[in-house]
């Protein structure tokens, strides 16, 4: 399979902005922000198009979604995920002593995933662990 | 010398705040008086005796007093706080700021540390025989004052900002270490021997940093003075060759960056600064 | 309020910090009908605010969330709080001040941590401020006098779209008239909608923004840098931007995430602000961090006068202590730390990385949030609140710190209480159970 | 259910009264003074004790924008000095920024009931009056910036003193403040651009008006809206040497507007103004001249701004003052610019005895209040937080009280500024009743508040009790220590006719009432000023002239001062 070495940045976008607020369980919101934007000649090298499905793993997590077009002009070996719980999955914890996780510059992999199935909602939040008994 | 023994009992699921458990306040008390001692475990105040089986006897005099720790202490604070003098060990995680404002003694975790080891340290050896956390040495929030004396040992790896604001001292990383290594230092030592991810000696006033790993890259405010082949990090001599920087420049600064020349052939291009 | 349409003046936005205060909002038989003025993100919010609420409180029972009355949600809330040995209580940016008031004499009462969303937006801004200080100003001040504006690792367009052409750029000062008369500098790693807009981009490579800072502050120095690039940029266009930054008569410097969520976080922001202070031997120069969740300066400054701290409060032991890092939400929960959670107007299901999620959702759960969230379908007890701002007033602060009143424009749904409301009964119930020993 | 409260056999100090020292009864009902009580009466047993009006702080920096900056600018400051949750108070943290609950008990503790709040930026005095609604026990009221602000100058440059009185009316309504403060009036619009301004008679960039028209202007505005306290200014030059001559300069700017014998103008913090000499090096006390002026002109009164040795944390409206106070510690620095109004700065700042400026300063101040020979236009101020914590103002009292504590000092300080400082020649004691008179008496009638700081009929009912016995005042003088832990813990703080603290514990803490003026203007003026400004305020903020103005509603309790305008 191939599989190229990035740098994620993940942040806000308009579209994510907006469809926050028309609801997190409407389509809308998944359709803006379920993606990861990926540089042409990057897409071309593992040989995707875009609206293909792929799969982001860091150091801290792996997630699947829908690869899409550079809103704004992304440089090579850079891609970008709106924030949401999707992007979330694959962060560290680790806060430097700050207090803040590492949101941007992450180095990460993408490869295809066209068969796999994007997660819902409904579906990541039923990945959580369940509850601790209450002692 | 005998020891006295505190055996964690249970899993702690919330902050502990240890800050009781330091020679000074434990020499020569019965371990009675100890396990009446109260801590807080989150909002609660538990007795010690609750937390830990308590063995053994503390020393009456402070020097040889040995206090002996079992148990995973990571969600642990300030464990040997501001102690003087005697020996505390660590046998297993020894949590957050490990030794804050210690003056003097010796602390041993055989184990990984959490951030804030050895926080406004002014004497005395803290020897960590895994890894520490961030800000090894830090300064407390706001102030410009870190470590001001003491040695920290540390065998795995350390966080970003390991020595931040420290003035006086040594620290030793037998591992990599994080980002900013001797932040806004102003003197004392810092030796690491592994990989450094970057940004050594940012805003450093003076102090010295020797890095004999790998350094990513030179911040553009330091001056490429000289190479050396050798030098000097407390009493040993560390050999080289080492490149050596000045500054920070943006802070005035007069501090020392030394950079194994063999590990770090991407930064060739300031040899041709020097003077033929 | 009545069936008669009415239109609302100078109404303020609550989606973002510019807190925008010019909107033209029409209402009829309680719902919003017009929106005038606004960006794109803020008509979408006042348009479609009835999307997916909630309209009841929960309890979660056999694994189900189910509706159940009032009483029992505040019990079961003030139950859940009480066994606590360190409850965390998170969120706080998207209420009103008065609310976070409650919050914090909450947090203290039952002896927890309160942490709101700065911790995660720009808590290495204010770490940095502890460290450096800062050299800022009202948006105001910017738009009379600054002939010199930089946006560093933001996007304004997308995440503040007013702030241009209210405060910044396109707007129209006593000292400075038009576009013409200032110059655009956008430091990113993107060539983003905004950087298409400056007069200068310049493209720095992922996580070089520390580096950059420092050749630049070197440059305005005047001192010679060594390097040919600092981050991906020639050494030439840095010391042309240094002189740029020394020979305007009054600059800005707006920063974002970019700085403050890249590796470095708060160094990187004490770095900028030194930029600007030493700046300030030169020239006039201010920086302004582009606080972006609505009220969440408020909440800092609140925290700030209740407890000397602006986040990340320990109230275990019953005074306020504060150490981001330790004391802060994602580092509770990364190392297990927390046994209850409340969580109120914020998400951190959606938006705290997953190891620290997975901690939360493990943990007994109280969510207060007018809508439905990926953190309250993890929740044990949810209540649904009124929207700050449409449904019920209260004070917020733009990311400069001026003080406004958001209004209440609309009843709120039957039934559904403001968060002040909410929190106050929880607090009552709480005292009422700890008095009678539980 | 009436409250009464009988405090039997004090010696009472009631200078405003002319009552010195006489023991006697006072009667509380209903939260006032009354002259008689009944049986049910709650009786405090005040024999040996000294009994005076609660105190009175005419400037204290206790809430507002700059004061947040500087809590938030200093986390090791809070870290070194907390207050644990009780079951009657509220945690928090003190030292030099308290926070509001803090701020609240530790003035209630030290029997203080009123606190004013010097210097609110107009476009951030929601702010300010969020944090003084946070603060309990004490009544408080804030005074809001004109110094600077456009509109005055544009006023003023155009010389139309009753439009700018006018619009000040309409801010001080509009904004729920006191009084007129100005700060550096001018300077910092230049500081703005990064400038500095020098002299009274240099025009401010861009607007054509000189500090001392600025000056001039404002005070003939106060006096046209009658309000209650006059003109509180900081001078410019603060902060450098020789700068004595522009404070009697600004002093007597205004003397031919004098009106009798109350005073017009009130110079505040007048430490910091009262350098002699020409450069550091030099650099002496200004104080012989400067109270030589003030004891022969009734048109001024000034405050002390006494500096305290040790760390504290500087915040002013002085902005450019502050950038120089940046570059002389290298101290971390804020700096907060308004739009159309104001700045501001603060600085973390240490004052040393050893150090020959810090012990000349500290000389100043007291020299000041030692030279001043009428106690009623002197009031005691440490500018919290600038001069040093309020909370020391027990060690000021005992300075100012014994020679001895004088004596004690001095032999520590610098020894070339103890040469050349006037006050080890200087062998006044301030009595009780004088303390009295600094501490309550006169500020309370420079502020205009008829029921304060006094026990006459129908006063409020704001009492401290002291543990000092007057007959032991020799004593006293000689045990300094002792006095100032007298000061420092009040036996009893009544406030508003509710015993809230007790052997300095608090007892409970309501929340006293926010006093703001309002002159009443005829209306046509009104309306047309608004008319008149609709356009430019809009030209000139970022906010809607709607969402600038506070209503009533938005205090917690709300006291307004009405006054009648002569427009």
């Amino acid at each position: 399979m191939p599989k190229i070495q990035v740098t994620l940045l993940t942040g806000r976008s308009l579209g994510q902005g907006r469809a926050k607020e028309q609801g997190k369980l409407s389509e809308l919101y998944l359709e803006s922000v379920a993606c990861c934007e990926v540089q042409h000649e990057d897409l071309q090298n593992i040989g995707l198009e875009y609206g293909n499905n792929i799969r982001v793993t860091s150091n801290h997590g792996s997630v699947v979604v829908k690869v899409v077009a550079p809103t704004q002009p992304l440089p090579r070996g850079v891609v970008f995920m709106p924030y949401s719980i999707w992007a979330t999955q694959i962060l560290g914890s680790d806060t430097e002593g700050t207090g803040m996780p590492t949101y941007k510059c992450i180095p990460c992999t993408v490869e295809p995933a066209i068969d796999e199935k994007i997660m819902s909602i409904e579906e990541l939040t039923k990945k959580f662990p369940r509850k601790r008994s209450r002692s | 010398m005998s020891a006295l023994e505190l055996t964690l009992r249970r899993t702690v699921m919330a902050p502990l705040y240890l800050d009781i458990i330091s020679p000074d306040n434990l020499s020569g008390k019965r371990w009675r008086e100890i396990g009446d001692y109260i801590v807080w475990e989150g909002n609660r105040k538990v007795k010690l005796r609750s937390l830990f089986k308590i063995e053994g006897e503390a020393e009456a005099n402070l020097q040889d007093t040995l206090i002996e720790i079992v148990g995973d202490m990571s969600r642990a604070r300030r464990i040997g706080y501001r102690m003087s003098g005697g020996v505390i060990r660590v046998r297993g995680h020894g949590g957050l700021y490990v030794g804050e404002s210690m003056r003097g003694g010796r602390i041993i975790v055989d184990g990984d540390a959490g951030p804030w080891l050895g926080a406004n340290m002014a004497g005395g050896t803290i020897e960590v025989s895994g890894s520490a956390g961030d800000h090894v040495a830090a300064a407390s929030l706001g102030t410009d004052k870190g470590m001001t004396g003491g040695t920290i040992i540390v065998k795995g790896d350390s966080g970003s900002q390991t020595g931040a604001w420290m003035h006086s001292g040594l620290i030793r990383v037998s591992g990599s270490s994080g980002m900013f290594p001797g932040a806004h230092m102003r003197g004392g030592t810092i030796h690491i021997i592994g990989d450094c991810s970057g940004r050594a000696g940012a805003n450093m006033r003076g102090g010295k940093i020797v890095l004999s790993g790998k350094l990513p890259t030179v911040l553009p405010s330091f001056t490429f003075e000289d190479i050396r082949s050798q030098t000097r990090v407390d009493k040993d001599n560390v050999e080289g060759p080492f490149y050596v920087f000045s500054g920070d420049n943006n802070e005035g600064g007069d501090g020392r960056l030394f950079i194994k020349k063999a590990s770090n052939p991407q930064l060739k291009w300031c040899e041709k600064f020097l003077e033929v | 309020m009545g069936l008669e349409e009415s239109t609302f003046r100078d109404v303020v936005c609550t989606v973002c910090g510019c807190c925008c205060d010019h909107l033209e909002v029409t209402v009829k038989e309680d719902t919003v009908v017009k929106v005038k003025n606004a960006c794109a993100m803020s008509t979408s919010k006042l348009l479609n605010y009835m999307n997916e609420r909630i309209m009841k409180p929960m309890i979660r029972r056999r694994g189900r969330l189910s509706g159940c009355s009032y009483r029992d949600a505040v019990d079961a809330a003030a139950k859940i709080l009480l066994k606590s040995r360190s409850p965390l209580l998170y969120g706080w940016s998207l209420t009103s001040c008065e609310a976070v008031e409650v919050g914090v004499e909450l947090a203290e009462e039952v002896g927890g941590f309160i942490d709101n969303t700065t911790s995660t937006c720009h808590g290495p801004t204010i770490l940095g401020v502890h460290e450096i200080g800062e050299s800022s100003s009202t948006l105001g001040e910017v738009r009379h006098r600054a002939d010199l504006i930089i946006y560093w690792g933001c996007n304004p367009i997308h995440a503040h779209p007013l702030h241009m052409s209210r405060y910044t750029l396109l707007s129209k000062g006593r000292f400075r008239k038009s576009r013409s008369e200032r110059t655009l500098i956008v430091v990113d790693v993107r060539r983003t909608d905004t950087a298409k807009m400056a007069d200068m981009f310049i493209q720095v490579e992922p996580n070089k923004d520390y580096e950059l800072i420092s050749a630049l502050r070197a440059a305005v120095r005047g001192d010679e840098i060594e390097q040919d690039e600092v981050g991906g940029v020639p050494t030439d266009l840095i010391e042309e931007v240094a002189e740029m930054l020394i020979s305007c008569d009054f600059g800005a410097l707006f920063f974002g995430l970019g700085l403050t969520m890249s590796p470095g976080k708060s160094e990187n922001v004490d770095a900028a602000l030194s930029l600007v202070r030493d700046l300030n031997s030169k020239t006039k120069f201010v920086i302004i961090p582009m606080r972006g969740h609505f009220n969440v300066n408020g909440a800092n400054n609140v925290m700030t006068w209740m407890t000397g701290y602006p986040y990340a409060i320990d109230f275990t032991r019953g005074f306020p202590y504060y150490n981001p890092g330790e004391t802060s939400a994602v580092d509770l929960l990364a190392r297990g730390e927390c046994d209850s959670a409340l969580i109120v107007a914020s998400d951190p299901v959606s938006n705290f990385p997953y190891k620290a999620t997975c901690n939360l959702t493990s943990i007994p759960l109280i969510t207060i949030d007018p809508h439905i969230t990926p953190t309250v379908l993890c929740s044990d007890v949810v209540f649904p609140s009124a929207l700050v701002g449409i449904e019920t007033s209260g004070t917020v602060y733009r990311m400069d710190g001026v003080p406004l009143v958001a209004r209440k424009l609309v009843e709120p749904p039957r039934n559904i209480r403001s968060d002040i409301e909410i929190l106050r009964d929880i607090l009552r119930r709480y005292r009422n159970l700890k008095r009678l020993g539980r | 259910m009436s409250r009464e409260i009988a405090i039997l056999n004090g010696t009472v100090f009631d200078p405003t009264n002319r009552i010195f020292g006489e023991r006697m009864d006072i009667f509380v009902k209903d939260g006032k003074i009354v002259g008689s009580a009944s049986s049910k009466a709650q009786r405090i047993d005040a024999s040996g004790k000294v009994v005076m009006p609660g105190g009175v702080d005419i400037h204290s920096h206790i809430a507002g924008s700059k004061v947040n900056s500087g809590r938030l600018l200093r986390p090791e400051d809070h870290r070194k000095d907390v207050e644990v949750k009780t079951p009657t108070t509220h945690s928090g943290v003190g030292y030099s920024i308290p926070s509001t609950y803090t701020t609240g008990y530790r003035y209630a503790k030290m029997g203080y009931t009123t606190v004013f709040e010097p210097a609110t930026p107009p476009l951030k005095t929601r702010h300010t009056h969020e944090e003084l609604d946070s603060t309990p026990i004490i009544d408080k009221g804030c005074f809001p910036l004109f110094g600077n602000n456009w509109f005055v100058m544009e006023y003023l440059r155009d010389g139309k003193v009753e439009e700018c009185a006018t619009y000040v009316a309409w801010m001080l309504k509009a904004l729920k403040g006191y009084a007129i403060k100005i700060v550096d009036p001018g300077g910092v619009e230049v500081w703005g651009w990064g400038k500095f301004l020098r002299h009274l008679d240099e025009k401010v960039t861009h607007f054509n008006v000189t500090p001392r028209e600025i000056i001039r202007g404002l005070c003939k505005v106060n006096r046209l809206l009658n309000l209650p306290h006059p003109i509180h200014v900081h001078t410019n030059n603060l902060g450098n040497p020789g700068n004595y001559t522009t404070t009697i300069e600004t002093m007597d700017t205004v003397r031919d507007m004098a009106n009798g014998s109350k005073p017009i103008v009130h110079i505040t913090h007048v430490q910091f103004t009262g350098f002699s000499g020409s450069s550091w090096l030099n650099l002496g006390s200004g104080a012989p001249e400067i109270a030589e002026y003030v004891n022969k002109h009734g048109h001024v009164s000034v405050d002390l701004g006494q500096i305290i040795f040790g760390d504290t944390t500087t915040m002013t409206a002085d902005g450019p003052f502050q950038y120089f106070l940046h570059m002389l510690t290298d101290n971390k620095w804020v700096n907060m610019d308004v739009e159309v109004e104001t700045g501001s700065g603060i600085v973390p700042f240490q004052y040393k005895r050893s150090n020959y400026v810090n012990a000349i300063q500290w000389g100043i101040g007291l020299e000041l209040a030692l030279l001043i020979k009428d106690p009623w236009r002197v009031f005691m101020t440490t500018d919290h937080p600038n001069g040093g914590p309020f909370t020391y103002y027990p060690r000021v009292i005992a300075w100012l009280m014994s020679r001895k504590a004088r004596e004690r000092t001095l032999s520590k300080i610098n020894r070339t500024a103890r040469r050349r400082l006037t006050l080890p020649s200087i062998d006044r004691e301030y009595t009780l009743e004088e303390i009295a008179t600094i501490t309550r008496a006169a500020p309370a009638r420079s502020l205009g508040l008829k029921n304060k700081g006094h026990f006459g009929l129908g006063a409020d009912a704001d009492i401290a009790v002291y543990d000092i016995n007057p007959s032991d005042m020799d004593v006293l003088r000689r045990k300094p220590a002792k006095l100032r832990r007298a000061f420092g813990q009040a036996c009893y703080t009544i406030k508003n006719g509710a015993v809230v603290v007790r052997d300095g514990k608090i007892l409970k803490s309501p929340f006293g009432r926010t006093f703001y003026v309002e002159s009443q203007t005829k209306p046509e003026i009104e309306s047309n000023l608004l008319r008149s400004i609709e356009t430019r305020f809009r030209d000139y903020y970022t906010v809607g002239i709607e969402n600038y103005q506070i209503n009533e509603s938005y205090l917690r309790y709300p006291a307004k001062v009405r006054c009648e305008a002569e427009i």
